[in-house]
């Protein structure tokens, strides 16, 4: 058997890659995979704690489902935002991206 | 449950090692002769002209970007179906209102006239 | 003659029973018995899926050929039966080419990719009670994802081959299977609600009556974005010949190109597997043996398959992205309330049996019918508008050009 | 060490391998396949928690369709694809510390606290009952129809900012 701690180890080591990832690259959709990475951290641990915990009841999963809805939405929204502005800058460079107003 | 998915592993790598396998007897087998001009990339024997970064149209975003969303709302649609023959009207009426708001959705895409191509 | 009938009819859980036993003899554990019953099974699937490609080329050119008042290859062997063989050794001693600037690692995986992928939903197919690589609760969901999985050897291809018209083909043809992944799915989901489970064999074991006679229009919603997620005529714009060559796979060949043939196949291959499964019973026939059943229900859909390649021309990517868009994707979402509602409606009239599938086939049919009649009417209705239009700045006009 | 303690190690090695991977590698294409492989990881690990109808959902919705997505705003900023300049800011030894403090912070506390475990097993309906309470007024039926809404809004915020304007 799998003790628990193994797979919270993991989601934390995940996690951690994604914090990152978010702070280090440049680029804004590298920046959007390393928030992926970072949700999928937060799914793992739903799911572990919903196995080793309440495997009765469904409220692990459903999490990790909501928690999916708002992985794509996020995805969706976001990456459409980094191709307006490369319409726009031609750069996704987080660097070059600091104005408010264009 | 885990046995069953230890034979789709099972099946999964030994697929992969078959496919692997051919590929190994076809690198035995084939002639080699490099030649740069086998190297070029084929464009019906024609010089390559500019880059391969070729534009894109954004139109082949917006498509995978509603697939996208309708994937997900197709997920939540699998364990309501196995539920389905316990659930009461309530739960189909839900779903209706569930459904209907992605059509929604779709219909203000299809007005803006994001899913013309042209 | 009896027993022989019983035998031949119970092939395949008689061989089970036997190996187990076998196995058992030999001293193994039961654990043991089960990994290597699990290998045997997994290795006669894998080998299901590649004979099945080879013998699938040659069929589609008889029966194409057929179609074209051709004979089709008839060289190799008698009725050119070796022609499959002839050419596994022609693509054996082809020469590698990896173009200039192709991304090395992406550009070798990705046929391996395609290809697995194809292969890997052939494990939740049921050839039988019983006979099954892996009876998995989440059966139709598995074969989706894992086939969802070939978009991204697609891609890799695409990019990997640093060639435009690859990469063009790849955006193309990922854009097409994932429109018609929404129907197809939707359909999938439409026959777990009436099943009440995930799994095939459930699925199989549910379907007293098949369910193509209880809900057309998924099935043939299904059945039609099959062909497109296969990518064959007349969907097959992903790898127009006359435009952009061959597509995502132009760059690829010998043993390369052949994996990505054979991920073709595969498909339609489990797709007209899953269509046996979901909608035309299965396994489930009177006097024949299970496997002959399944076996004859998955020919009739790669049967279709090469009839439309024979029969249709290619049509539009815009022509394409309507139908999915415009049509499919709504019918299906109101065809999953709808059949829901009368679902439960009939239900608590307390019909069921033949009235309950003649009461689902009737609303079903009706829906077909209105949602093919709505938009010849609506076209109508938009052409008599622009006539109209015309003839009236026809009128507006006439009097100054007498002046 | 057990088989199933092996296979956990092995996905767990693919799965943090090719997150780090995904946040340093140079090519931005090559970041999405190691994400692929990742999320590929993650889903393994889903099925060894009997979580199955979630790693196929992951499989289905990560691998099917946001890494697609995700490669799809690649191909259109290719500007940046094509020459990445250097793929990490000036702060980035700064976020090193920060990240591996945290986990060297968070490590300890989830390895120290005694995790109550259940006795009980995965229940052979886990995915009917998820349907069931999906739909349960006294449960999710809220957060269900609201994830439909914000699957709208996403809808129709993302259509109206990459719409190309004629």
């Amino acid at each position: 058997m799998i003790p628990l701690t193994w797979y919270l180890l993991v989601a934390a080591a995940l996690f951690c890659i994604g914090v990152y990832g978010v702070l280090a690259r440049r680029n804004a959709i590298a920046i959007l995979m390393a928030i992926e990475l970072m949700l999928n951290a937060v799914n793992l641990s739903l799911v572990a704690f919903w196995r080793y915990l309440h495997p009765e009841r469904t409220v692990g999963q459903a999490f990790a489902l909501f928690v999916l809805v708002v992985a794509a939405a996020e995805a969706a929204a976001g990456l459409a935002l980094i191709i307006s502005i490369y319409r726009n800058r031609e750069t996704v460079d987080v660097e070059n991206i600091d104005l408010l107003r264009g | 449950m885990l046995s069953a998915y230890a034979v789709v592993a099972l099946y999964l790598l030994l697929s992969l090692a078959l496919l692997g396998a051919t590929l190994l007897l076809w690198w035995a087998l084939r002639p080699k002769k490099p030649n740069p001009l086998k190297l070029e990339a084929y464009e019906c024997g024609v010089q390559t002209v500019g880059d391969t970064w070729v534009q894109f149209r954004a139109q082949y975003y917006i498509f995978a970007l509603i697939f996208v969303l309708f994937d997900v709302e197709a997920v939540f649609l699998f364990p309501w179906a196995v539920a389905y023959n316990q659930l009461g009207l309530y739960a189909v009426i839900e779903m209706a209102l569930f459904l209907l708001l992605l059509l929604s959705g779709l219909l203000y895409a299809w007005r803006k006239g994001a899913l013309e191509w042209v | 003659m009896g027993q022989i009938y019983d035998f031949i009819y119970n092939l395949l859980p008689y061989l089970g029973m036997w190996l187990h036993g076998f196995l058992r003899s030999l001293g193994l554990s039961e654990e043991a018995v089960f990994l290597v019953v699990g290998l045997i099974k997994a290795f006669l699937l894998a080998n299901f899926g590649l004979i099945g490609f080879a013998i699938l080329t040659y069929v589609e050119r008889k029966i194409v050929a057929r179609f074209q008042d051709r004979l089709g290859p008839n060289v190799a062997g008698p009725y050119g039966i070796l022609q499959p063989v002839a050419d596994g050794i022609k693509l054996l001693t082809k020469e590698d080419t990896m173009p200039a600037g192709a991304d090395r690692w992406v550009y070798n995986l990705a046929p391996l990719i395609i290809a697995t992928c194809a292969l890997a939903p052939l494990v939740v197919i049921p050839f039988g009670p019983g006979a099954i690589g892996a009876d998995l609760h989440i059966g139709v969901l598995y074969a989706l994802a894992v086939g969802a999985g070939a978009l991204v050897g697609v891609l890799m291809a695409g990019w990997g081959s640093n060639n435009k018209y690859a990469l063009l083909g790849a955006f193309r043809a990922v854009a097409q299977l994932i429109s018609y992944e929404i129907p197809s799915v939707l359909s999938v989901v439409i026959v777990v609600m009436i099943a009440g489970t995930m799994s095939t064999v459930g699925i199989v074991q549910a379907q007293d009556v098949p369910y193509l006679f209880v809900l057309p229009v998924a099935a043939l919603v299904f059945l039609l974005s099959g062909v497109a997620e296969v990518g064959r005529t007349p969907f097959d714009l992903l790898e127009a010949e006359s435009e952009i060559v061959a597509g995502f796979h132009i760059e690829y060949s010998g043993m390369k190109f052949a994996l990505v043939f054979l991920g073709e196949f595969v498909h339609a291959l489990v797709v007209s597997a899953l269509f046996a499964v979901l909608f035309l019973g299965g396994w489930r026939g009177p006097w024949l043996p299970p496997y002959l059943w399944m076996l004859i229900k998955m020919s009739v859909g790669i049967f279709l398959f090469f009839w439309l390649r024979a029969t249709l021309p290619r049509i539009r990517i815009d022509q394409m992205l309507n139908l999915n868009w415009k049509f499919l994707t709504p019918l299906m979402i109101l065809n999953l309330i709808g059949v829901a509602l009368v679902d439960k409606g009939l239900r608590a009239a307390g019909v069921s049996g033949g009235m309950w599938a003649a009461g689902l086939f009737l609303f079903n049919m009706a829906m077909l019918i209105g949602a093919l009649a709505l938009p010849g009417y609506l076209g109508r209705r938009a052409r008599m508008a622009a006539l109209a239009g015309e003839a009236e700045a026809e009128a507006v006009e006439a009097p100054v050009a007498a002046h | 060490m057990t088989l199933i303690q092996a296979v956990f190690i092995l996905f767990a090695a693919l799965t943090l391998g090719a997150g780090l991977m995904t946040v340093l590698s140079r090519h931005l294409f090559h970041a999405v396949l190691y994400l692929i492989l990742s999320l590929v990881g993650v889903a393994g690990l889903f099925i060894l928690l009997e979580a199955e109808f979630l790693a196929g959902v992951q499989v289905l919705i990560y691998i099917g369709a946001i890494s697609i997505l995700i490669i799809f705003a690649v191909m259109l900023t290719r500007g940046m694809a094509r020459n990445p300049g250097p793929p990490l800011n000036n702060q980035s030894l700064a976020a090193a510390v920060i990240a591996g403090l945290f986990f060297i912070l968070l490590a300890p506390v989830l390895a120290g606290f005694p995790w109550p475990t259940a006795a009980s097993g995965v229940p052979a309906d886990a995915i009917e009952a998820l349907g069931r309470s999906l739909v349960d007024p006294n449960q999710f039926a809220l957060p269900f129809e609201l994830a439909s809404v914000m699957i709208l809004a996403a809808l129709i915020g993302a259509i109206f900012i990459a719409r190309e304007k004629r």
